[in-house]
């Protein structure tokens, strides 16, 4: 019991801060700016406790329920840091000026906890917990801006959407106890592979348990709340949505699939338990996702909008990497999501400056950024790097995301897919270059040098287009950090 | 161990870009010296090199690397020279300087200007000089952006359009090159990018299965070579680009990035895909053909003064396409050869329609007339340039042409003797405009034009003079190269005659 | 000697660098370094030339082929070409004639272009064609020799745009150069049908005397069926008769006119056009081997001779008679070639330089006097205030009309002599175009010189011999044109006065053109009658042209009125010829205009047909390529943003739209699962 | 006594009968119900396969779970209503399409 404990401190810290949140609120409540800072020292100490905890031996605990191992390890290191930028990113926001800043932090840290379980879950029951968790936490946090309206109109259509998503899971995750007997994953893909099962059945609780993660990355045709979702939120929240569920989701994603439903081969290769032809549907939608989210980026006037477009298209890449089914794929996913949570954070970072400074989301109002002063010419810099980072161009950082996931797709040989791929990201450039072309090639209606409330903000956004320039050029210490951490423990 | 000259050529621009982003963005002369003298080092740096250069050895030389840069990948920091890419650095580095002085009459943020310029000399030198695909697929991107926004940003009237529409082709064509990067990685021994090992391995003999796959493979690295040649049909974004790329832009797109595609074609597909190429080798001396008789009625057909050079370009890449489609020593020379000289023949025609815009301020053929009396020593400047491009013997231009019809006759008479109608075409359209222009009756709206100025000569004369040696000594130049091509060429030779 | 051969093309080349150079810097102009410049070039190299000759002619005729080679100008697996020059006879011949007539005529042109504003830059040019066309007839291989064709292409061109301020100037120089790269086209196709024929059979070359060596071994190659020698000679015949002003491709030479006169004189009359002559003397081993491509040839020349001469008649324009009668006497020279008769269109080819600068410069001489007049119909009557331009006009009219002794006669003779020996019929026209040739002279020599002077006051006032720099060259011309038919007095003249080997070139040139001797000699009874009936023919022509066109101008009115119908046909002489070129050319282009001038027909036909023919070409995929290539990239771009906007309906704001997706797409795809 | 197949099926038309209703009621109460069916076809299921599965002590928790979780979902989702209603004056899903394309 001791020995499980010392797996879950990381949770534990998390779990600790929450309460100190609470008591903080009880007891200080006008102090305003002391929570985000009890939250970001929280997320520090769970960051330093997950390092401290990475030579522990793999393990199930607590009843086999979560699981210790190097992918959930590594997860925690991405939520950690996502919620460390959320808190930067809430900082001094002008959208959450008259909310309830103590619950908000608390809800945070809540957010980050439910993630972190959501990827460690390797149990039916635990994997529905954790998700609903992170489903009724994001609910709150959208409509978290009393009073205006399309907070909380997102707000109810995603608990809408997100209750019929689960929903649909839990009768999916029904119909997979039934015909397995069994909540847990390993056990499930024991009794798979030794037992006969009717594999229509299986494919319906396949597909439905799909739509509970398919709403989690935002994934084709569970992706329609998502463009709303965000346009809704407040923004600082939406760029941790952005990132930190759709990383969880890919998580639980990995583990249900590569666990349960395909055994390894030597090669290291995933086989696909009793050819239920899931890999193939999950390649069908990874197209549809990608393809469908490019295409509508292309016609968006919001930024926020447009960056919802393409974090669909981006959930759409990283599915290709599942339904390639090998390790080099899994390694690329978590690749991808370490450069994707880079370079979308700083896009949403900028667009939360220009929010917070000129009070505007219409990418119209981007026009001539570049012009305007040296803060101006840095963001403006910055996003070009987000933008064609997301793009895929080298020598940023997306495009070694993309190059290590086409590579698992090339190397399972699913040409059509990887042309496909390729295809996509040539049109997503049109967007993201509409963007960039606004900033530097069209003149500013005012040409007023722009400044900045928060200057912690222009070192983040700096440091996260250096990053992202860095990982471009020297990612051979990411590249073997996912593969430590593309390690399940079944 | 020698003194590292790629790496220097490669990374010493971006010391000056590095330089420039620390200056004052006011200080517009300061930038434009440190601009000039971030490109002169290369150049005494390809010298350098050229000098080092052994020219009886034909295969790679003075290495640097492999150095480990991404083991997980296997990719390596690898960079060498053989004839084809020392030419090809000559090339750059000589055009690199010529361009920023050609610029410098840039107002709108030089600053930014300079330092993208640069970023951009630093790739095309990365490009020419890898010898890890990996490595030249970051450079070849690289060069996409600083690219973009010269265009975008400083360009003319329909900039935006241009930009983009250069960005998206050139786009799609490097994405389906890294799907065939990684197909080589994958299937190769010990997966490599190194593509001297690639080559090595035979592929046609060895790991890359199917033959089907292999010409799949060959096919998804022409396009995105074609793109950039531009090759029919995949030309489209380049008049484009040209007529609205500043001209110093002009100059760098037509004098080295189009020599990319042929590069490409030469480094990668001839020694892995060998037997992919020579399947192919007909496809590309059609294309060659239609490149050089469509350009160049299409090029009688324009207007616009920059548009005709543009499709000039097209035209005089065709010849490229068709000399390297034989494999025959005088093909694959006369291709490399004319890359060179059409590097610094377009240049020059690019920098002389720049002399007239900046004075007229449009480039309508039609809106000239009798320039050569108000400007002479511009006209003939111009006819120097006219003269050489459309392969007047004696200046460098005929000697890569003929090459490349001599060697394309071997393998294709026929489609030779077509593409050798565009000679009488691209004298037409050349003579026909530079009788619209600059012959007949003087146009007194332009009657107070100043003639060339001597910083606009400096540009030219470089080249003048180049143009002028290599047309009456090309063994300078053939000698480097030729040793490299005659073992490619066999080695291409030989299966052909194998798989007949 | 030979080590300072190269100096002969480099001298002037390096006039030219000067003198361009100094017309480029825009410095203000000091004649007489400009003129100083460019004939001490031409006249040095005119000395060293003199030299090697003179230290040939010390040399046995076996040895008398040097290959001086300066580098290696190309030097690939299959093709190899060094900047190199032959020196043999027939090279020498025609350095002399360059070097010689092009000294001649550079200093004449101190004196015509005495006002001209761009001295510098047309000396240069001048100078420059020097050196392209003696790399032309240097070069010890094809491609340098293609060098030099291409090179003096380029000199045509600038020269005569020269005066370029007039459109007309310009349009003439770029379709003499147009017109001349349709004909390169086919000389760079033979010259690679040719290169890789040798290879494959182990011989790859285009040196001149390697390939004399090696072409025999092509006798029994073939290319689609046909003898590979016979289309390789045929191709490099169809460049020739671009730059020699052959049929059909003779159109650009008439509107070269347009240049300074003394550039038609040295480039239009002595040299360049004669390029195509010496490139197939050169190659006579190889057309020797193509019996076929001869008669080609052959038929040619004498179709272009009597055709141009035909069309002389019917010229006002003092340069224009002066351009035809070139195209008419380049027709004799290929006639010769074509029977095999090398020595004598070498021969010819010397002696037509003598006197056709000589008329050249002439007719200059008079336009100068005329103040720039070049119609006919408003000289006359001349001789007593040009006497000097007069004489030397006259002589070499007789000369080119064949009388002897004068140049003309022995060369036209040789010509003639041979032709009758390969072919009769060929000959019978030859005659025929002789006979015109010394018609059209007198008439332009009548019209010119004798009657009243029909020019308005004003030019009447201006008339004056020219200066002496002018006019010496003149003299010297004019003398050559009376002599220069002694250095080949054939050998049946030769034997009336007891001179065995009389026929000097001949000798001279043996050892280029040894070969089998395939005629059949008829017998020196059979050549005195012909020499006969042949002076006979030349002077009635001369004495039925200075009769109709002076004295009795009332013989060609009456005759025109007795024969109305018939008075076309008389007027133009050779009106059978002009009637089927007027067919080809109104079938290509206007119906309607039977009656417009001839030549103009031709360029209006044939240069504008093929412009509006590539221009529609062009137009059309100009349009193809916005629409089709460029359309097809924006449909698909189009596309994708319809694409876009087409999914965006669907993201209707509506909840429950959003779950009718879920649910439709799960639908379906458990559907597409399970059917 | 009730065989499985008749439990799957009774909860197979109950989650049909959920996604009905969520599609296509418009009250926004009435939404919410019908995931409420769903998530009860799911808790049927999974206590009738504990049930065959010899009461199965996972089953039986996953479902008591989901009515735990149901309420809170059902708790957020009714004060986001409550906040609907506010802003917009009605709870008529339809009404709410402010955010859209």
């Amino acid at each position: 019991m001791r020995e499980n404990l010392l797996h879950f401190i990381p949770e534990l810290v998390l779990i600790g801060t929450i309460l100190v949140l609470f008591l903080a609120a009880f007891l200080a409540s006008a102090q305003q700016r002391l929570f985000p800072q009890i939250a970001f020292v929280g997320l520090l100490m769970m960051l330093l406790a997950n390092y401290g905890s990475r030579d522990l031996p793999a393990i199930h605990f607590f009843s086999g329920m979560v699981t210790y191992d190097a992918l959930g390890h590594f997860f925690k290191y991405i939520f950690g840091l996502v919620g460390l930028m959320g808190i930067i990113f809430s900082h001094q926001s002008a959208e959450l000026e008259k909310a309830d800043l103590p619950s908000y932090y608390t809800l945070i840290i809540a957010l980050i906890l439910g993630m972190v379980l959501l990827a460690t879950a390797s149990n039916l029951l635990m994997i529905y917990l954790s998700l609903e968790m992170v489903s009724v936490l994001s609910y709150i946090l959208t409509g978290y801006l009393r009073g205006v309206r399309r907070s909380s109109e997102a707000a109810l259509k995603y608990v809408i959407y997100g209750g019929v998503a689960s929903g649909m899971m839990a009768y999916g995750f029904s119909l997979l106890y039934g015909l397995t007997g069994s909540m847990d994953l390993t056990t499930m893909a024991q009794y798979l592979g030794a037992n006969p099962a009717s594999r229509s059945l299986l494919y319906v609780g396949v597909l439905f348990s799909m739509a509970g993660f398919g709403y989690k990355v935002a994934a084709f045709p569970f992706h329609m709340w998502c463009p709303d979702v965000y346009e809704g939120a407040p923004t600082p929240f939406t760029a941790i949505l952005s990132v930190g569920p759709k990383a969880a989701g890919f998580a639980v994603l990995i583990r249900f699939f590569l666990t349960a439903l395909t055994h390894s081969s030597a090669s290291g290769d995933f086989i696909d338990f009793k050819d239920t032809g899931w890999p193939e549907m999950i390649a069908i939608l990874s197209i549809a996702t990608m393809t469908l989210g490019n295409l509508t980026a292309l016609v968006q006037s919001n930024i926020k909008r447009l960056l919802a477009y393409s974090s669909i298209a981006h959930a759409g890449y990283m599915l290709m990497g599942l339904a390639a089914l090998n390790n080099e794929a899994v390694r690329a996913v978590l690749f991808y999501l370490v450069v994707y949570a880079v370079m979308n954070l700083g896009a949403f970072l900028v667009v939360i400056i220009i929010s917070n400074r000129l009070g505007t989301e219409q990418i119209e109002d981007y026009k001539g950024l570049g012009h305007r002063g040296s803060l101006g010419l840095l963001l403006a810099v910055a996003m070009t790097i987000f933008l064609f980072s997301l793009t895929g161009v080298p020598p940023l950082a997306g495009f070694i995301g993309k190059f290590y996931l086409f590579g698992a797709v090339v190397r399972a040989g699913l040409y059509p897919l990887a042309i496909i791929g390729v295809l996509n990201s040539v049109i997503s450039l049109y967007y993201y270059v509409r963007v960039i072309k606004l900033m530097f090639f069209d003149q500013p209606a005012d040409a007023s040098p722009l400044s900045l409330p928060v200057v912690s903000h222009s070192y983040v956004v700096s440091g996260l287009a250096i990053l992202t320039v860095y990982f471009g050029l020297f990612w051979n210490g990411l590249a073997a950090l996912t593969e430590r951490s593309a390690k399940l423990l079944f | 161990m020698h003194f590292p000259y790629l790496s220097f050529m490669t990374f010493f621009p971006l010391v000056g870009m590095l330089i420039i982003g620390l200056m004052p963005s006011h200080r517009a002369d300061c930038i434009k010296k440190v601009a000039l003298f971030t490109t002169l080092p290369p150049l005494v740096a390809a010298i350098g090199l050229l000098m080092h250069f052994d020219k009886a050895n034909a295969g790679l030389q003075l290495f640097e690397g492999p150095y480990a840069w991404i083991p997980a990948f296997h990719i390596q920091y690898y960079m060498g020279v053989d004839g084809l890419s020392l030419v090809m650095l000559l090339l750059t580095a000589l055009v690199c300087p010529i361009c920023i002085l050609a610029s410098w009459g840039i107002e709108k943020s030089p600053k930014g200007y300079f330092a993208l310029f640069l970023l951009l000399d630093s790739a095309m030198m990365g490009v020419f000089s890898s010898l890890d695909f990996f490595l030249f697929y970051v450079f070849w991107e690289v060069m996409l952006l600083p690219m973009y926004f010269l265009i975008g940003i400083w360009g003319g009237p329909r900039r935006e359009y241009a930009a983009v529409k250069f960005f998206l082709y050139t786009l799609l064509g490097s994405v389906l090159m890294l799907l065939v990067m990684l197909a080589f990685y994958f299937y190769s021994d010990g997966n490599t990018f190194n593509l001297v090992t690639l080559a090595n391995q035979q592929t046609h003999l060895g790991p890359l299965k199917g033959e089907h796959f292999r010409h799949l493979c060959w096919l998804g690295l022409f396009i995105g070579f074609a793109i950039k040649i531009p090759a029919f049909p995949f030309h489209t974004w380049l008049p484009d680009a040209h007529v609205e790329a500043p001209t110093a832009i002009s100059v760098i797109l037509a004098a080295v990035l189009l020599k990319m595609g042929i590069y490409g074609i030469l480094r990668i597909c001839y020694p892995i895909l060998p037997d992919a190429t020579v399947h192919f080798g007909t496809l590309m001396a059609v294309i060659g053909v239609i490149n050089i008789v469509y350009g160049a009625l299409c090029a009688m057909a324009q207007k616009d003064f920059k548009k005709l050079i543009a499709y000039s370009s097209i035209s005089h890449m065709g010849f490229c396409l068709l000399g390297m489609s034989s494999f025959t020593p005088e093909g694959l020379n006369g291709t490399v050869l004319q890359m060179f000289n059409h590097g610094t023949i377009t240049a020059q025609l690019f920098l002389l329609v720049g002399v007239i815009y900046d004075r007229a301020h449009h480039r309508d053929l039609e809106g000239f007339g009798g320039m050569a009396q108000i400007m002479p020593r511009y006209s003939a400047m111009t006819a120097f340039a006219f003269f050489a491009a459309l392969g007047l013997p004696g200046l460098s231009g005929f000697v890569s042409e003929v090459l490349c019809f001599l060697g394309g006759f071997r393998s294709f008479p026929i489609i030779t003797v077509i593409s050798v109608s565009g000679v009488v075409l691209t004298a037409a359209y050349m003579l026909w405009t530079y009788q619209r222009v600059f012959l007949g009756q003087v146009n007194e709206k332009y009657k107070a034009f100043s003639d060339i100025t001597a910083r606009e000569l400096t540009t030219l004369i470089p080249l003048v003079i180049i143009v002028v040696v290599l047309g009456v000594y090309p063994s300078y130049i053939l000698d480097l190269m030729n040793p490299t091509l005659v073992a490619l060429g066999k080695t291409l030779t030989d299966l052909k005659i194998a798989g007949l | 000697m030979l080590n300072m051969v190269w100096l002969v093309p480099i001298l002037p080349l390096i006039g030219a660098f000067l003198n361009g150079g100094y017309s480029f810097s825009g410095k203000k102009l000091v004649r007489p370094l400009v003129h100083t410049i460019a004939c001490g070039a031409i006249l040095g190299s005119f000395l060293v030339t003199l030299l090697t000759f003179i230290h040939f002619l010390g040399l046995p005729s076996e040895e008398r082929s040097v290959t001086v080679t300066l580098f290696s100008w190309l030097n690939l697996t299959n093709v190899k070409a060094d900047v190199a020059f032959l020196i043999d006879p027939l090279s020498l011949v025609m350095m002399m004639i360059i070097t010689g007539v092009g000294s001649v005529i550079h200093i004449y042109s101190i004196g015509y272009m005495s006002h001209e504003k761009s001295y510098a830059r047309y000396f240069a040019y001048l100078n420059l064609f020097c050196f392209a066309m003696l790399c032309l007839v240097m070069g010890s291989n094809l491609l340098i020799l293609f060098v030099g064709w291409e090179g003096v292409g380029l000199c045509s061109y600038l020269l005569i745009g020269f005066w370029f301020h007039e459109k007309k100037n310009a349009v003439a120089g770029m379709k003499a150069f147009l017109v001349n790269r349709v004909g390169d086209f086919a000389f760079i196709c033979g010259t690679m049908l040719l290169l890789w024929s040798l290879v494959s059979v182990g011989q790859g070359t285009v040196t001149y005397t390697e390939l004399k060596g090696a072409v025999h071994l092509l006798t029994n190659q073939t290319v689609m069926g046909f003898p590979v020698l016979t289309v390789v000679t045929l191709l490099f015949f169809i460049g020739a008769t671009g730059k020699s002003a052959q049929i059909p491709l003779y159109v650009w030479l008439p509107d070269a006119m347009a240049g300074p006169t003394p550039v038609s004189a040295l480039i239009h009359a002595a040299t360049m056009v004669t390029a195509g002559v010496y490139m197939i003397a050169r190659l006579n081993f190889m057309y020797s081997l193509a019996p076929d491509t001869m008669n080609v040839v052959a038929t040619v020349g004498y179709a272009t001779a009597i055709f141009a001469a035909s069309i002389g008649f019917t010229q006002n324009d003092i340069k224009k008679v002066l351009a035809y009668s070139t195209v008419s006497q380049l027709g004799f020279m290929f006639g010769a070639v074509g029977v095999g008769a090398y020595t004598a269109g070498v021969f010819h080819l010397m002696t037509h330089a003598f006197f056709k600068a000589c008329l050249f410069l002439g007719s200059g001489s008079v336009i100068h006097a005329m103040s720039g007049e070049q119609d006919m119909r408003k000289m006359g009557g001349l001789k007593d205030h040009l006497p000097i331009t007069y004489k030397t006009f006259l002589l070499a009219t007789v000369a080119i009309a064949g009388i002897f002794p004068f140049a003309g006669f022995f060369s036209k003779d040789e010509i003639l002599w041979h032709t009758f020996n390969k072919e009769p019929v060929l000959w019978c026209v030859g005659v025929l175009a002789a006979l015109g040739t010394a018609i059209y002279m007198l008439r332009l020599v009548a019209m010119t010189f004798f009657g009243a002077c029909r020019a308005d006051e004003k030019t009447k006032h201006h008339i004056h011999e020219s200066p002496a720099t002018m006019t010496i060259p003149l003299i010297i011309l004019a003398f050559l044109s009376v002599c220069g038919g002694l250095l080949g007095i054939p050998e049946a003249l030769g034997h009336l006065v007891g001179w065995e080997h009389s026929n000097l070139l001949e000798s001279w040139l043996e050892p280029v053109f040894a070969g089998p001797h395939h005629e059949v000699e008829a017998g020196h009874t059979m050549e005195y009658l012909l020499m006969i009936f042949s002076l006979g023919v030349a002077l009635g022509g001369c004495y039925l042209g200075y009769t109709l066109y002076t004295r009795r101008q009332d013989i060609p009115e009456r005759f025109v009125r007795r024969f109305p119908r018939l008075h076309r046909l008389v007027e133009n002489k050779y009106y059978v010829d002009e009637i089927y070129q007027k067919f080809i050319v109104d079938n290509l282009l206007r119906l309607n205009q039977w009656l417009a001038l001839f030549d103009q027909k031709v360029i209006d036909g044939i240069v504008n047909l093929t412009g509006s023919i590539t221009k529609v070409g062009a137009f059309i995929s100009g349009w193809f390529d916005r629409v089709f290539v460029d359309g097809l990239v924006n449909l698909s771009a189009n596309l994708t943003l319809q694409g876009g906007r087409g999914l965006r309906l669907a993201q209707t704001g509506r909840i429950q739209d959003y779950l009718y997706v879920v649910v439709a797409i799960s639908l379906l795809i458990l559907f597409w699962r399970f059917s | 006594m009730a065989t499985l197949q008749s439990y799957l099926m009774v909860t197979a038309i109950l989650f049909g009968l959920g996604l009905f209703v969520v599609t296509t009621r418009r009250n926004a109460v009435g939404v919410l119900m019908g995931v409420e069916l769903i998530l009860n076809a799911a808790s049927i299921n999974f206590v009738a396969f504990a049930h065959f599965r010899g009461n199965d002590v996972a089953g039986n928790m996953f479902s008591i779970f989901i009515i735990v979780l149901a309420a809170a979902e059902a708790a957020v989702a009714l004060a986001l209503v409550i906040s609907l209603f506010r802003q917009f004056g009605t709870i008529d899903v339809e009404e709410a399409t402010t955010l859209k394309g």
